[in-house]
């Protein structure tokens, strides 16, 4: 069965964004997304608390190179100057490429 | 000392002996649940018996209250505190705010002390949410007032959590009436003050792990922290005072407006104010005025009341 | 309005409002151990002061009730409502199984008015977890009889937690008897309608959630879902009286016989028939039956039994 | 110290399938896996509630290349026609070979 | 049968069936904390009483004995069964400590069965958490002392949620005092046999799912979790004869010694000797020690200390 | 945007070692990490209950290849002896490689 190469963006930031970062998904073609809470520490300090404040998320984006390029991009000039976010970008392969 | 503030004290301790004792976040979220609830329907079995139109003015004054703290508060923060605009708009928010907690603590202060008070505080609890908030927005955004997404906004607030969760105890407590509500009242009114103690607990985990960030907030914000709260508390009881409240009533209002947001505020700042900084806002509010009003604050202001009143 | 109720109105408020109001996922499953358990307690309770083989014809006709349903539903569904074969099935068969919090609802209701009822009624409810689920997947693959496997399903359906929460209290109630019982009555007795508050708020919030899918279900299924309801209670009541039930009893039986799983059907329909898409019998079950049974449905099933009996 | 190439399978669906799934992994040759609650949303719509019906899980199998592919293959076929399924595949590397 | 060991029973049972029964995680860690703050809270009211002085000499004597365990029973799990230095110091550190959940159930029995016991033996639960565990460490590391971090197990010992906790407890009762802890008594106190109950389906669950680990264990250790608690008890009996404690008060104490930990033992030996196999220590422990007690030791002990103080 | 190769290095493994592993990725260099709690099986049986000493977190920690070769290097002599631990590594890219 033939393998179709798309990009997996990794998003770890605060849980405030999560309706921010769902949308703008969507808005750059991205057709999914998954969501987790976890618990980290970077340069901002450590992020390990119950309380809401103190919450983060890690969102999963399967899309195309194009979409992972724009949609990073645009999360690096919106919310990395006043929020404490993490990003990367993995290669991946997927079987149906129509739904990425 | 009140139990529950002992078990403040006792999530404070743990925090700076580095214990690894943590209150899964399932559990914070549903003790706050819970707290918003029972808040609410403790009030709305009350409101039943009250003629509505007759708190229309007093509603009012309490809304003004809290939308004019921010504006008090932010010209000491800039100009003597030397803070950034978005930074001192988001603390003076947090203040024009209220704590939920704070309030409930006081409330069982003053059931302890026999004091009689207004049966429908509950429902200043819930109009006091919004206004400060967007006060303070209103204040970062100033030189840029087109920019603000009113529409958002006014959801998050009047949608949000604590909003609705107060709001629609209130309306279940007034629907049902004394008699409606006791199949639930050893849920809701029977556990309140062990689960009130419990979330001072996690408030306390909360608050020590707050303590480091003092440090950034420096001297100023923390004698801001310190002395602010008494400041707003003579505000609350002027307040209460001209509305004709009971001294028990304008204590309340006191302790309401002496306390600085700690769940609605945070969350709506963060999203509409980016640029403030939130390890300031949270450390003054949480790791100074939080503790100063549970422990000293309350009975202050209730005998500034006595005083006052008689 | 019984205040229960009120809380699966705000559920259903903060949702069409769009609200960020969440319960954690760990308190639903939490309440719903809890009411799972306390119903069978409260039954085992009283269980033990029953001869049990008296109760085996009732017993029997119970099951054979929940078993009969889906294959009453499932023409009408499939006919009149041109729905495939699995999507029929399913939808059947979630009729067919029993709805825990319409019972509570029920229940409650019942004592609020003052209505006696047979003290075993839990153990019907835990009978008529799995009759249904099980008539619904014979009809979903009866061209195909040999491919259901019926061991792993018997585990499922018997050993579920719905089922083994219910037993085991049921059990653990007829052991302890009523002083037994005594020093956990105060969480599991007295908290236990603060409790399905609680829970019936997380089912207004999932209700709400689920309105959107009835635009793909069509009228056809909106009706079935607001009619059928009151069919199946008629069906549970003629039981209930042929089997020598009281007016009471015979209530809570068209109540259970009128409405739809939630918990045990969706999961075990899920895996036995992939094919029949969830979001119709869902959105049926909670969207509309559900909602219409607490609301509307119970009082008026009670109001059919006093006339009936009379 | 020499790594050595495995494939990290993902599999992110309902949870009502993770029983099965885990049975499937390991019949087809998976040493072991990993599997956490998720939210999200795509084709299907978007899965975020606390209520059982509604729940995600992420299921996350190092393997060799051989396992992922026949085990993708395996869920392909039997799982994506009628469940919410979403499936990559990423290369990794790993230290103990004998392990996955 | 006392209803909470029907609990316990209802877990093994849902295990062995395979049910999908899980408790939520989140719901686990709340049970524990409640259960140890609530047990810590009714041993401090009653504290605030005592001339807490007199207590220095049985509490040292308490902690003495826990120290002695491990050092008595690991020549028995070394040499009569062969096990390597590291996991019969942590088996020998797992009895060494104490199980909170044991001590409920028991004092729990014996205030159904009318027997008066020193109300500070609360105090003695905190005491013995430590002294097994640091000695089951020098047990297993004896060869190389110098390697033990001590601060570090100091800190995670003296701190660890267990202790901290209970002490917290403690000190909040004795503080808050009989009337002061009043208002939260409906959550702490009335509630607690029914949260001991839920906790009790959970540690079924839990030990139901060790039950395959006693494969790995072997019939040495399978014995050696039978018969050890009833020796455990007359050394817990005996010390508690010596330092004049009540028949009660040395029947819990007698329960305390048989008992083995499974909350801080397991985390601490498990960094502390990272060699030893937790399938074994948590087997015997979880699968046949625990059930044991609280179905057949803690009667058996209690008889015992009749038949010994009369 | 220019994007910079960074190594992801995951982590599975039981929660009891959750603050060493957050020291020893310290010590090493990382300068953040992401943890979550998740349940799974492999060569030491399954890890799926609520209880303390059955739980297993995932640790995250993007890094330099360098910083991910020595911190896989030491967890593998340090912990993998005596505890469950799972280990791989994967090749991401990302956009402020300062951060990293
Ligand atoms: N090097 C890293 N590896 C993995 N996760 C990280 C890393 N740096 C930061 N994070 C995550 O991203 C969140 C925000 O990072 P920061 O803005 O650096 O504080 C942290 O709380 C961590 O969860
Ligand atoms: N493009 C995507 N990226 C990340 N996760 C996705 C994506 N598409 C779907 N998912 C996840 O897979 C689940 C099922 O997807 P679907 O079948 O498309 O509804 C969703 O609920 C998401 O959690
Ligand atoms: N092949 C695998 N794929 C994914 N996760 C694994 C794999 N093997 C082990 N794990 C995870 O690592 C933990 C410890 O593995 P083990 O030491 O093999 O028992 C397990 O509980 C799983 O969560
Ligand atoms: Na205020
Ligand atoms: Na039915
Ligand atoms: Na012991």
């Amino acid at each position: 069965m033939p393998t179709h190469a798309r990009q997996l963006l990794v998003i770890i930031t605060e849980a405030a964004l999560e309706k921010n970062l769902i949308k703008a998904a969507r808005q750059h073609g991205a057709q999914g997304y998954t969501i987790y809470d976890v618990r980290g520490g970077g340069q901002h300090g450590t992020r390990e608390d119950s309380w809401e404040a103190d919450r983060s998320i890690e969102m999963k984006v399967i899309c195309t190179q194009e979409v992972a390029q724009q949609l990073s991009q645009y999360i690096l000039t919106t919310y990395c100057p006043h929020y404490s976010v993490s990003m990367f970008i993995a290669e991946v392969s997927v079987l149906r490429p129509e739904k990425y | 000392m009140d139990p529950v503030v002992l078990f403040f004290l006792l999530g404070i301790a743990a925090r700076l002996l580095k214990s690894d004792l943590r209150l899964p976040e399932a559990l914070y979220e549903t003790l706050s649940i819970f707290l918003l609830l029972a808040i609410g329907i403790k009030g709305g079995v009350e409101l039943a018996k009250q003629p509505l139109a007759a708190l229309a003015p007093q509603a009012i004054s309490v809304i003004l209250m809290g939308a004019l703290i921010p504006f008090l508060l932010f010209p000491i923060l800039s100009w003597l505190g030397k803070l950034s605009r978005p930074d001192a708009a988001s603390i003076a928010a947090h203040y024009g705010s209220v704590s939920v907690v704070t309030f409930a603590v006081a409330s069982a202060y003053l059931l302890k002390q026999g004091v009689a008070v207004e049966p429908y505080m509950p429902l200043f609890v819930a109009l006091l949410e919004a206004p400060g908030i967007i006060a303070g927005i209103l204040l970062a955004r100033s030189a840029n007032l087109s920019s603000i997404r009113w529409g958002e906004l006014a959801h998050e607030v009047f949608c949000g959590k604590s909003v609705l969760l107060l709001v629609g105890g209130i309306l279940i407590g007034a629907c049902a009436g004394p008699d409606g509500i006791k199949p639930i009242a050893p849920l809701f009114l029977d556990l309140f003050k062990g689960v009130l103690a419990l979330f001072l607990l996690e408030m306390g985990l909360v608050a020590g792990g707050r303590l480091p960030d003092l440090r950034q907030a420096g001297v100023f914000l923390v004698a801001f922290g310190l002395i602010t709260p008494s400041l707003l508390a003579m505000l609350g009881m002027g307040v209460g005072y001209a509305i004709g409240l009971t001294p028990g009533g304008a204590t309340l209002l006191a302790c309401m407006a002496a306390s600085a947001s700690y769940i609605a505020a945070p969350t709506a700042m963060r999203i509409a104010v980016p640029e403030a900084n939130p390890a300031l806002s949270i450390g003054v509010a949480l790791g100074i005025t939080f503790p100063f009003n549970i422990t000293v604050g309350i009975p202050l202001y209730h005998r500034l009341a006595q005083t006052l009143f008689n």
